[in-house]
């Protein structure tokens, strides 16, 4: 064990500096706001973190006008987007800029770090660990160019995507989202910070990337990518809870002494406390290994997957029953992190997904 | 009277009363003569709906009745009225108030809600700041209530109010029948995490109240309230269900009907919520037999608090199992609902609001002090907050 | 559903008569004191409870000997032995007579009534649901008569067994315990106020009960009845717990203060009673199918052990956990209750198998 | 000393030293003459052991030795002495005692043994009742003391007592180096529920110590004992161990090596065990990272309440996965083992022993007072014990 699980100095420094802007630009009313709007997502908070900073674009290298940093800094800023529920198609964004990456494929990538949305289209449950694809059927058009068919339901961070990448038979392709046969519908979800939509191509034009081995070793670096950010964005919004709830118990009063003074919730705090000091540890060893290629990056990624997932969601459960009435209510963002909670516990496969790849991967059989 | 009321004589009255009273005529004729007739709830007193009968004998009543095609109450509508406000009302009220108030409440006439919790009490409701000032004869109130169900519907409310800060937080208390459609009384929807507003903020701005509304004497207010809140402890449990009644069959019958959802690790984790709603059941089943037999016991915490747990529980595995497709949510519009439906919608829907059964009537901290100590008897945490006037405690 | 699930009266009176013996002669002394001796069980105690009060044979007809009540009764008892973790071979007993009872053998039902234990010859953890019965073979002596062979390890309840009854080749036999090449060998167990034993038989003779469908449907509803009544100890086990537990806080001060006043132990002792009023709740619900023969009697019986094992292990650890120190010294009784909970959890099947068991019952595949 | 020392230098001293001295020759004598050459604490001042140099260069100073065959301080055996009483002496004591002491308890030829828990004061340390009452020039100690482990082989002990119980309980403590070869000292092994008897009783009457055996000033004995608290819990945390290093790893080896005993629902547990029982060991080589950085942060209190949980239930899972098999113990002897391990002998004994895990060094309940209110900033609870004689105390 050589990795470095502690944060660098820079990385320090960009936490900071992330968390600054988000607290100018994405506080938690202007979140509910977007949230309740017919809007996908914050643009205006994007576009400062794509074009205005770079930060969208933290691990394209710098000749395809990205940051050229790694995962790692990534996960940061997901700390952070998670810390604020940010409405942003951030982390999808950053799983396509892996596959990208892995591809090699720089036109796509130059767009990405010149702020435009690239979204990896599968269903939000699909991760190293977890359910299959979609079948999306591919034909060939008069020219011999790839038409794609199908249907995939419940993508996230696509609805204002530019482009989207579709694994279908086998391969993966490009389909510019203004392309005719394509559609893109909003779906009602549970988490209005970061909504779902379903996707139907019918002879939608689509682009060739990788097919065959090349194909698959992207996805599934990708999808491993997925599940380590994600762990890091959960890290971060289960800390958000701790903190959120620690304030308010300091603060508020009920018989005649500050109800952070009881006993009962001091030992759950203290308890959820010793659940978040491990989640940062299992989340750092995640994007170490998967930042340096190391070969326990699969392992890594279900671990984190299979531990902070449920966390972020008992982190917020016990954000709003510990804020009593007033953390069920609408006008208090506790409800923002549950129920981002609950949607990124099932994203890139949930938790039972996870012991089950951890199952294979630590050699412990099923019965 | 001077006979007991047995479940045969109380069938023979019911079926008098029907031979007289036409179960498909008017509705709130017949459900007024009922209630003159001393079957609405029979161990109420001969002239205020009942006949002084014991209370396990209701049912015989209510099943005669309903095997009739009697129309009821709405019994869940008016459940803070029966509950709440009856009880309370039949123990600390003057004849008089008696008198106007439990007819039009059990006929579902009036509708009642429940002025108690505030935005700075909650868990804490002795510790109430709406304030109520003597004015010429009656009462100037002034205050916000919070988390009150029914309130837009709602002709009177049961409200807790601080006669006097200078004293400790119990004794400074007085309790009030509170008229909604007086002037200064505003109510507006409070959404909760679920979108819907089931519940309401009520404003109070200079409410008159004439003394007549005040129920027990002045400082009472905290003893009166316990009798209310006794009640609605009682009031909770439900109905019995048969096995996989409640939320564990809807999880149920999606894990039989979509194979292809399931996982190993969920089958397990389906199996010890099966294994924990049946017993809840069970118990709940047997509690009803204790109750039936005149022997009440404290368990009705117990179910309070693991059928909180439960739904929690139940409906979060219920969006995991079904992955992506649980995220995707019927609507958010700010429905005003008047019962509680943890079936009816979605799965999200179901986890968002159970999330409030830990919260509403009684926090589940609250609950696990008060078993802890009045069943357990284990001690009280030193106070903080005794011997000292209201205006002085922290806040 | 119709069955009471209250006591009756009687079982009332039962209790307390019970309870009030027990306590002057099954003391936790005492029971420590034969625990740690080379004795398996508490002769004594035994001959009080079968010749002087015929409460070992409470379910045996009267015209046996016994006292012609029920299952019902039965389980009162065991609370109350559960309560005293008393070491006593009343289960495998009661266990045994259900086993007789329902093949009619008046001969060994009236010995047992008479104050001879009767043993089923069963490794501990087998129940309705759980692992399978060991092989054992069934030869046969010159004058026709069968004898055995084989090895039965971790049987509770049968070291000063007079009768066993074993399972062989499909079959049921009545074995004399002072038959030629029948060896009991006391196994170091970590209950030791129920000590189990391991069984060798080389060609010991034996008596044939019932074979074919009468064997599998005795030894099936004895194997029910064995968990059902352990969910019953399991239930008085953990009130016991419970009780002492609360009785120490009330009177232990520290910082000035009873222990017992603060407020996280007393939520999760809150807790705790939750789960034992329904402990209570589904014992009774079992037994109650049990007596009558109710056609749900198997799943109540899974039911009951799937939540009352558990339920005593948590219970009994946090008596140890509240008591601090003292309760994990030898001299305190907390340890000889924590040791029965989870040698009892595992008896008639552990709660997963019965969780596995209740899936078919309830219809409830696996994935 | 002028030159800052650096990982360089040290190496090249431990090699001069070992040029000078034969690893493979007389123990004691080699490992005073390490102590005389300040290699053996590197961190500790010149004269006593060490040489001034950063805490975090002790690793290269070890390694070295160790690389060379030669001989240790059995440090597992001499914990309490180096852990808890050295920092104490060498932070509170005078001159002579430092000089007296430090060098004996290094070498392993005094073992020292820690005197503060009491029958009375577990977790509520500061309440110990033990007396130490002036005698001429000395002091007279009467009490028992309690869970000492280590206290048969002792030469000295750490000794809490109370010189004023007229005062808060705080006030009245004074601290000191207990003889335990003193008359009226008496050791009495304590068995637990695993039958051992790692720990001790020890009772106190009529003990004799000189005043140049009072650590700190009188009444300054709470100052004095938090130095020691503290560097208990920074020595609890373990070695860095290897993927399923821990009681993990039996676990998982068991379900590999025995498929027949396998269950889906075990499996889930096994897994959710692995993951839990892995975050934590990542949890400790991340706390050791930061620690070498010369980051010390609260993670060790995180990793000390983790691993009590952790290792009771991956125990009781394993006695439940071998069904009966796992209820055979192998022996109820009441041993005196030195040193805690949990690995060594069968699952019964892992799990009863595990249980003491969240009792000993700081029950689990204590640590979670101190984790919210040290780390997460939460208020106090209040306090009955504050401006209150010691004598006056309820108990």
């Amino acid at each position: 064990m050589t990795l470095d699980l502690r944060y660098t100095e820079e990385q320090e420094q960009l936490r900071d500096s992330v968390r600054a802007m988000l607290a100018d630009h994405a506080g938690w009313a202007r979140v509910l706001r977007v949230a309740e709007s017919p809007e996908p997502d914050d643009a205006d908070l994007w576009r400062l973190l794509s074009v205005e900073t770079g930060l969208a674009a933290l691990a394209v290298p710098e000749h395809l006008g990205g940051a050229g940093a790694t995962l790692a800094e990534t996960a940061v800023v997901l700390e952070e987007l998670g810390r604020a529920a940010a409405p942003v198609p951030y982390l999808g964004t950053a799983v396509a800029a892996q596959l990208l990456l892995h591809l090699g494929e720089s036109d796509l990538l130059r767009e990405l770090a010149g702020g435009g949305i690239v979204a990896p289209a599968l269903p939000f449950d699909v991760g190293p660990a977890g359910r299959r694809l979609p079948d999306v059927e591919v034909s060939t058009a008069g020219d011999g160019s790839p038409l794609l068919n199908g249907t995939i339901s419940g993508v996230a961070d696509a609805l204002r995507a530019t482009v989207l990448i579709v694994p279908a038979g086998g391969a993966l392709f490009a389909v510019d989202a203004e392309a005719p046969g394509l559609r893109r519908t909003a779906v009602v979800s549970l988490d209005e910070t970061r909504p779902l939509c379903d996707l139907a191509m019918w002879n939608a034009p689509a682009r060739l990337l990788a097919a065959g081995d090349r194909a698959t070793s992207a996805l599934d670096s990708a999808l491993v990518a997925g599940a380590v950010l994600l762990a890091s964005e959960q890290f971060g919004l289960a800390q958000w809870c701790l903190d959120t709830t620690v304030e308010h118990l300091r603060t508020r009063y009920q018989f005649g002494r500050p109800v952070g003074s009881f006993q009962a919730l001091k030992h759950r705090l203290a308890d959820l406390w010793v659940e978040l000091v491990q989640a940062r540890a299992v989340a750092r060893y995640a994007v170490a290994c998967a930042a340096s290629g190391d070969p326990d990056a699969r392992l890594a990624a279900s671990l984190a997957q299979a531990h902070n997932g449920p966390l972020a969601v008992r982190a917020a459960e016990e954000c709003v029953q510990m804020h009593g009435g007033i953390g069920f209510t609408w006008e208090h963002p506790a409800h923002l992190y549950l129920k981002r909670a609950k949607s990124a516990s099932v994203a890139y496969g949930t938790a039972a997904h996870h012991r089950a790849a951890l199952a294979a991967l630590a050699d412990l059989a099923p019965a | 009277m001077a006979e007991p009321v047995t479940a045969e004589s109380l069938r023979e009255r019911v079926d008098g009363f029907l031979a007289g009273h036409d179960p498909a005529g008017e509705r709130l004729e017949f459900l007024r003569a009922r209630f003159d007739a001393g079957l609405a709830w029979v161990h109420y007193p001969v002239g205020l709906g009942g006949l002084g009968a014991p209370r396990v004998l209701q049912p015989v009543v209510d099943q005669r009745f309903a095997a009739a095609g009697a129309p009821d109450n709405s019994p869940r509508r008016i459940g803070i009225g029966l509950g709440m406000a009856a009880p309370t009302i039949l123990r600390h009220g003057t004849a008089e108030q008696r008198e106007r108030f439990l007819r039009p409440l059990w006929t579902a006439e009036e509708v009642w809600c429940q002025l108690f919790s505030e935005p700075g009490a909650g868990s804490d409701l002795a510790g109430v700041a709406t304030r109520a000032v003597r004015d010429g004869g009656g009462w100037l109130i002034d205050g916000q209530k919070v988390w009150t169900s029914m309130a837009h519907q709602a002709r009177w409310g049961i409200l807790l109010a601080r006669t006097d800060p200078a004293v400790g937080k119990h004794a400074g208390l007085t309790y009030f029948l509170c008229d909604m459609h007086a002037p200064g009384v505003e109510v507006r929807p409070l959404r909760q995490a679920t979108g819907e507003a089931e519940f309401n903020e009520v404003f109070l701005s200079g409410v008159r109240l004439g003394d007549e509304l005040r129920l027990g004497a002045v400082g009472e207010g905290w003893a009166v309230a316990r009798t209310t809140l006794m009640n609605e402890r009682v009031a909770i449990g439900g109905a019995a269900l048969p096995r996989e009644g409640g939320m564990i069959g809807v999880l149920a019958r999606t894990w039989r009907q979509r194979p292809e959802l399931r996982s190993p690790a969920l089958h397990d984790e389906v199996l010890r919520l099966w294994v924990r709603a049946e017993a809840l059941r069970l118990t709940g089943v047997r509690l009803r037999q204790q109750l039936a037999a005149g022997e009440p016991g404290p368990e009705g915490s117990a179910m309070k608090l693991a059928f909180a747990a439960l739904t929690q529980q139940i409906s979060g595995v219920e969006v995991e199992l079904l992955g992506a497709e649980g995220l995707r949510h019927d609507h958010w519009r700010a429905d005003r609902p008047e019962e509680l439906d943890l079936i009816g919608r979605g799965p999200t829907y179901r986890w968002l609001r159970a999330k409030g059964n830990s919260i509403e009537g009684g926090t589940s901290e609250v609950l696990r002090n008060i078993v802890a100590e009045r069943v357990l008897g284990l001690p009280a945490e030193p106070r903080s907050d005794t011997g000292v006037a209201w205006k002085d405690l922290p806040r």
